[in-house]
């Protein structure tokens, strides 16, 4: 299962939302404003446990554009509208914490 | 693997709609199909053919427009708009507009308006159905 | 057609937003598809249910009575999260009272929700085909 | 007093509009002058005179295009939409439409295209500038 | 001054913002989602203090619409429509937490 | 025309929405009314003037630029809440380099940036006439 944030985690509660839910083999892609989740900020503890079991994603474009891409977090994996695909392909039902 | 979009955003307000378009098109690169996107909330504002975005910005209605031709098995992506949310919000066919006493219509041509039943029925039809929203 | 297992997740006030409005149109024209429906109210999609709306004074349409109509069309799997609840100091009397009659049981008139934990959930949401999310 | 609005969603989605048209009729009813409500953002869809809600709901354009003309001193309330916010989003008068090659418009009569000078005048001009949005 | 707020606050940080900027004069609205803030639930304590000093006011409509009327947490002030107008006039420079 | 304090309040990062867009595009139209200008940017605002940011990857359109030309229109007040930029892992460092030249001071450039408490900005808010948000 594949979980995507388009939200910060600063502004609404979605990723807590999906961190209560989540089961053990789902994975996490944060998009859009959800990037800000990925950087090294007060809430990064949030996610780095998922992001060290290697279950955390972020879109690179989205970070690009917030200028946050030399403050992203150990163990987050960035990829592209293709690996977004890749992603939704391999891991079965999506759902969309919007 | 056949996928579908579900939006409910409108362009520009929101990226949702933009997300949507750059994975639906990386999709189809990698040789999938996209079978449908339903336009539902302010999403169907995404179909407006009266849309004039700045010179230097993207034209976010063109986008969809030009991807309904463009799947790679010669398919065309599906792009239909929920009737009852467009009606709300001041999106019409010709059809809509004549039964309503309006003069025009709004909806651009490579759009098609329709029901509910499109999305569940794409949900149904479809390996993956992805939502796009605030 | 395939029967499919189609999740609605309700994270939001009603009225605020209109999403719990369309979702609900969504729901009431799934029933139709004869698909595995189930709802998910959760964080403060729980006020869509809460009983006693009444939106007299903001000149909304109050489209809570529409919940009851859900039993009639076989959806009677409204999960809520009790997390949800306890947080907002609500419980379960606080909601509609919504029911189904069991066909399997002499259709005797069952109550559709049920109060789970975030952990029984997230098992739901791992068996679903679909995600619908508002 | 003096008070002018900014209202920065579409109708429907949000309640903001719906707030916001409560707040001004209050207002007008205590005596007080609306000024000018700017719609910015989705803020400029209110203005749709396309709009078709269902029977049993608010026509929340039709509402504000009503107010237009109710100011108790007889002065009708300004309802300006931002050129650049419709534009972006298919939001047209005769004007713009012919501008740009389309040949209708969606603006409903009561409502004027203008820029975003209206919207900082009207803080100049008026007591108070109350924001209602997402 | 008076602060609106119109989101709950256990779906996004405006109240918490609100509450970080306020000035000891200023007055709170409650309206739209940002009800939620006014009934009894986990999140009470942000506004107590300042309810207890006459501070936080909600629109009874939207209070009345999301069925929590019986729920709302002591010494918020219930105003209709009229009211909120009033509380514009009286309290200088609205701000908008949207 | 008389002079007014006004304020934009910033609080959402940059491309997930359009309001920071729309807001920078109100502010630069203000400048031309010669009004008192102040932008604060606190919670996600700060990310609309952190240095660096690149569009390329999400076809929008980087408008990041546009700040700098903020000094040229004598708009130099810029608040930065500093308790939001610390809470986000970023210093001024992060943040692009704005200026603006001093008319009364022989035309020195000086930053237009300062970082400032929350509670020096509840004293900023608390003088202004108008707030507009976005």
């Amino acid at each position: 299962m594949l979980h995507t944030i388009n939200k910060s985690s600063f502004e609404r509660n979605s990723l807590q939302s999906c961190l209560n839910t989540i089961d053990d083999t789902s994975v996490i892609l944060l998009i859009e404003d959800g990037v800000i989740c990925a950087a090294n900020n007060a809430n990064s503890s949030m996610l780095a446990e998922l992001a060290t079991q290697g279950r955390v994603f972020a879109l690179q474009g989205d970070i690009d554009a917030r200028g946050i891409s030399s403050k992203v977090a150990d163990n987050i994996k960035l990829v592209d509208y293709a690996g977004f695909v890749d992603l939704v392909v391999e891991h079965g039902t999506t759902v969309s914490w919007v | 693997m056949k996928i579908s979009i579900q939006i409910n955003e409108g362009p520009y307000q929101h990226q949702a709609s933009d997300t949507a378009y750059q994975f639906a098109k990386a999709a189809i690169a990698k040789g999938h199909e996209i079978f449908r996107v339903f336009f539902y909330h302010d999403g169907v504002d995404n179909a407006s053919r009266f849309t004039v975005p700045p010179q230097d910005d993207r034209h976010i209605v063109n986008n969809w427009a030009d991807l309904g031709i463009k799947n790679a098995d010669g398919n065309e992506v599906e792009l239909v708009v929920c009737v009852a949310a467009a009606l709300r919000r001041g999106m019409l066919d010709a059809s809509e507009a004549g039964k309503n006493g309006i003069d025009s219509n709004n909806i651009h041509p490579a759009f098609r308006i329709s029901g509910l039943g499109q999305l569940i029925e794409a949900g149904i039809q479809s390996d993956r159905l992805v939502v796009f929203g605030d | 057609m395939s029967t499919k297992k189609f999740m609605y997740l309700n994270r939001k006030a009603p009225y605020g937003t209109v999403y719990a409005l369309e979702s609900l149109e969504v729901v009431l024209i799934a029933a139709a598809f004869e698909q595995d429906v189930s709802l998910v109210f959760i964080d403060d999609g729980v006020y869509q249910i809460v009983d006693g709306q009444n939106t007299d004074g903001i000149g909304m349409k109050n489209f809570s009575k529409a919940y009851h109509a859900l039993g009639d069309y076989d959806i009677n799997q409204l999960y809520v999260s009790a997390e949800s609840l306890t947080e907002r100091g609500l419980s379960v009397d606080d909601l509609m009272p919504l029911v189904y009659e069991d066909e399997d049981d002499d259709w005797a008139e069952k109550p559709s929700i049920k109060v789970v934990s975030n952990v029984e959930i997230s098992k739901i949401m791992s068996e679903q085909d679909v995600c619908l999310s508002f």
